[in-house]
């Protein structure tokens, strides 16, 4: 980490993060910091506490011990501000079956104070022109899966923490995406993600968080 | 070598206190208990109007003023357990909740045995009743509620918003069934409710109503260690806590 | 205290839950032809005498209007916490407690305002004396907001549940007596022509106090759901 | 003492069913509740029994893995 890193305030900051849940421990002490312009990716097998990680990150979930601080303050002290920086997108995506593309697009923008984006651009951008009047939950899992990402062209928010974003995806749609999180970096935007595959862009180099060894350190340490 | 222990210290003071003090309460259960309705049985005179069978309040007296006592109890530690994130007070209300119910279970059944005898049918729209009925009603669905979550504690979380929901609503259905019940059976009086009672009686009442605090506090403990322990099983000193008898 | 983007959110939560319901009609209708059918029960059950229907007509409207409202309750928020949409609505700047309301007003104007509007037809099928018509219709309008907001209680309790519906017929039950009490009261008043203003006025009290005071425990009981 | 007797006490003016009814149906309900308190403590025992075995098996697994 060069100097001038280390200045910076992180923008996510998680100090001894432990997850236990219903008597099992998921992680143990976890500390890492999310600078802008950084792209983290989070791995590990089924059940090592991706998801679960993540939704601690976001607020949703306290952690069972330790604390996560936004722009040096706690966040749950400074909650306002995060949920405007924030955008989340878990691993059940938010879209509505009932409503059409469109109109999901356009319920979310009323949601969060997002920048004026033609939504019919933006769907014709991810492939799904022509299917804009179709009830969203009509379409294939990897057209929903789009209709969800629609939300990271179209708003400005500073952290994404994006749960599976890949999932369902096809090799068009991850080049798309990993573009979008090279201009997001770019912008000096942060991203935090989990997913089983490797990303393909050269230009994204994600720092690794390894859940599987965070779990098997601390089963030993409990034993010894 | 256990580092996460540490945070869970607390529920074990909590059971060592419940486990100091049980005894004690539970001796004064059984004295005033034993006295009170020894007293009230035996001692204490014949009601001039209802004879003998006004001794029936010595039980359904208490077990009504505590089966509304301990839902009050209930919310109470529900607000702490939402606002202090307190887990023993979260894991209170289903220590509580059986014994309010069954309070009530008693209230309901001896105004039952004693509208016997009064009215000439175990069973009359009273309007102490009805509220008695309603609240197992509410007992019943905190239960039912707690049980229905596969996670203990989210069940627990569900159960104390339920019964601060619950308490809120509680005097709105006390008077409206009160009100109720005057619209429409201006004929019944209550007998439940006298103006005036001798000393001679009060005095065991009195005993008996001390004697079922304690007992609802008495039970609401040895709930209240099991609860504890069955959050705490992984747990070292649950473990050796459970082996010792 | 509430400025122009929490307005924009409550009335984007509001028109989107009114367009979701207009493409699956029958879960909004459903529970109207419920209350319909257990109306016309009574009749065949208790037999057609105008007196004894006209006695009870308060009651089996009133008893009919709160089953019914518990029938689409479980859907509530269950479809919004199954596909992610409650953790949004959690990660929004404006408070859940909020924007909550306007999902319980949502489904005031499919469930509640529907039965005001069928008030007149029950009332005649029952032959309810005409003075009693706006008691009804009154005692319904502000009787059925408070059914809303305690009913959103028991659909965000009850969220985790697996099949939610009979244990949120079980916890609400008990808290709906309080209004079945005064409406039916009022409504048996007005039809004797007695003055009814008592009962209407405390009716809104409740309504007004659940209203004021449900959104906490609904938002308590989705923080609580979502974790 | 308002009884002369064992047996009035008994018969409470005639309403002795009712009283002695009363009494009877609260221990039995009360008693209920502390008994399936204690049946509660002795099924958390077998638990904790279970889940200590467990933990034991777990551990001896990690050391195996660890030689």
């Amino acid at each position: 980490m060069t100097q001038e890193t280390i200045a910076k305030v992180p923008l996510l900051h998680a100090e001894q993060l432990s997850s236990t849940r219903g008597g099992r421990v998921l992680f143990d002490e976890l500390s890492f910091q999310l600078h802008p312009g950084e792209l983290w990716q989070v791995t590990g097998p089924n059940g090592a506490g991706k998801s679960t990680l993540l939704r601690m990150l976001a607020g949703l979930l306290e952690p069972t011990e330790g604390r996560i601080q936004f722009n040096g303050t706690s966040l749950y002290d400074n909650w306002q501000s995060y949920c405007q920086q924030l955008l989340f997108i878990g691993h059940k995506a938010a879209v509505k079956g009932e409503l059409t593309a469109l109109e999901n697009f356009y319920w979310q923008q009323q949601l969060t104070a997002s920048p004026n984006t033609d939504g019919w651009d933006l769907l014709e951008k991810l492939g799904l022109l022509g299917l804009e009047d179709e009830l969203t939950g009509r379409l294939s899992a990897g057209q929903q899966r789009r209709v969800a990402l629609t939300r990271l062209w179209a708003n400005k928010a500073k952290l994404w923490i994006l749960d599976e974003p890949f999932t369902s995806l096809d090799v068009q749609g991850v080049a798309l995406l990993q573009k979008r999180f090279a201009e997001h970096l770019a912008d000096e935007g942060c991203i935090i993600f989990t997913s089983h595959q490797s990303l393909t862009l050269s230009e994204l180099s994600p720092k690794l968080i390894d859940l599987s060894q965070a779990a098997q350190v601390h089963s030993e340490a409990a034993y010894d | 070598m256990w580092r996460w222990l540490h945070p869970y210290a607390k529920p074990e003071a909590t059971y060592r206190l419940v486990e100091k003090l049980l005894p004690w309460f539970a001796a004064l259960t059984f004295i005033s208990l034993a006295v009170g309705v020894i007293w009230g049985l035996a001692f204490a005179p014949a009601d001039y109007q209802q004879g003998d069978s006004y001794r029936i309040i010595f039980l359904h007296v208490p077990a009504a003023i505590f089966s509304m006592g301990a839902y009050a109890g209930m919310a109470i530690m529900g607000g702490i357990a939402l606002i202090w994130q307190i887990k023993t007070a979260e894991w209170s209300i289903p220590a509580i909740a059986p014994v309010g119910a069954a309070l009530t279970v008693v209230a309901l059944l001896t105004g039952a045995i004693w509208g016997k005898p009064m009215w000439g049918t175990w069973w009359v729209w009273d309007a102490r009743l009805t509220s008695e009925l309603i609240l197992l009603f509410l007992y019943i669905g905190v239960m039912a509620l707690y049980f229905a979550f596969d996670d203990a504690r989210t069940g627990a979380k569900a159960a104390a918003i339920l019964s601060l929901v619950g308490v809120i609503n509680l005097p709105i259905i006390h008077y409206s069934v009160e009100w109720w019940n005057t619209l429409h059976q201006g004929a019944t009086i209550t007998k439940f409710e006298r103006p005036s009672i001798a000393t001679s009686m009060l005095i065991p009442l009195l005993i008996c109503l001390a004697g079922f605090l304690f007992l609802t506090i008495s039970l609401v403990m040895m709930r209240l260690k099991n609860e504890i322990l069955r959050h705490e099983l992984g747990r070292p000193w649950a473990q050796q806590e459970l082996e010792k008898n | 205290m509430i400025n122009a983007s929490m307005r924009q959110v409550w009335l984007a939560v509001l028109k989107r839950d009114l367009r979701i319901a207009a493409r699956r009609r029958s879960d909004a209708l459903n529970p109207l032809l419920f209350l319909l059918m257990v109306v016309t029960l009574f009749p065949l059950g208790v037999g057609p005498g105008p007196d004894i229907l006209a006695r009870i007509a308060p009651g089996i409207i009133w008893v009919a209007a709160l089953l019914a409202s518990l029938l689409g309750l479980e859907r509530l928020f269950k479809d919004d916490f199954q596909d992610g949409t409650l953790e949004q609505l959690c990660l929004l700047p404006q408070p859940l407690a909020f924007t909550t309301t306007a999902k319980v007003m949502a489904h005031w104007l499919l469930t509640g305002l529907p039965l005001v509007i069928l008030s007149p037809l029950l009332a005649l099928l029952l032959s309810l004396p005409m003075q009693g018509w706006w008691a009804l219709a009154l005692s319904l309008l502000l009787g059925t907001p408070a059914l809303s907001a305690l009913g959103a209680i028991g659909a965000a309790l009850t969220l985790q549940v697996q099949r939610g519906s009979s244990l949120i017929s079980l916890i609400l039950i008990p808290l709906f007596i309080p209004l079945l009490i005064f409406a039916t009261a009022a409504v048996e008043n007005a039809s004797m022509g007695l003055a009814v203003h008592g009962q209407l006025a405390i009716l809104a009290a409740i309504s007004v106090l659940t209203i004021t005071l449900s959104p906490l425990a609904i938002a308590a009981g989705i923080k609580m759901s979502v974790n | 003492m308002p009884f002369d007797s064992f047996q009035d006490f008994i018969i409470m003016g005639g309403y002795g069913l009712y009283v002695w009814l009363s009494f009877f149906l609260s221990f039995v309900v009360i008693a209920l509740v502390a008994l399936e308190t204690a049946i509660a403590r002795k099924s958390l025992r077998k638990k904790s029994q279970q889940l200590q075995n467990r933990q034991q098996r777990l551990a001896k697994r990690q050391r195996s893995v660890s030689q």
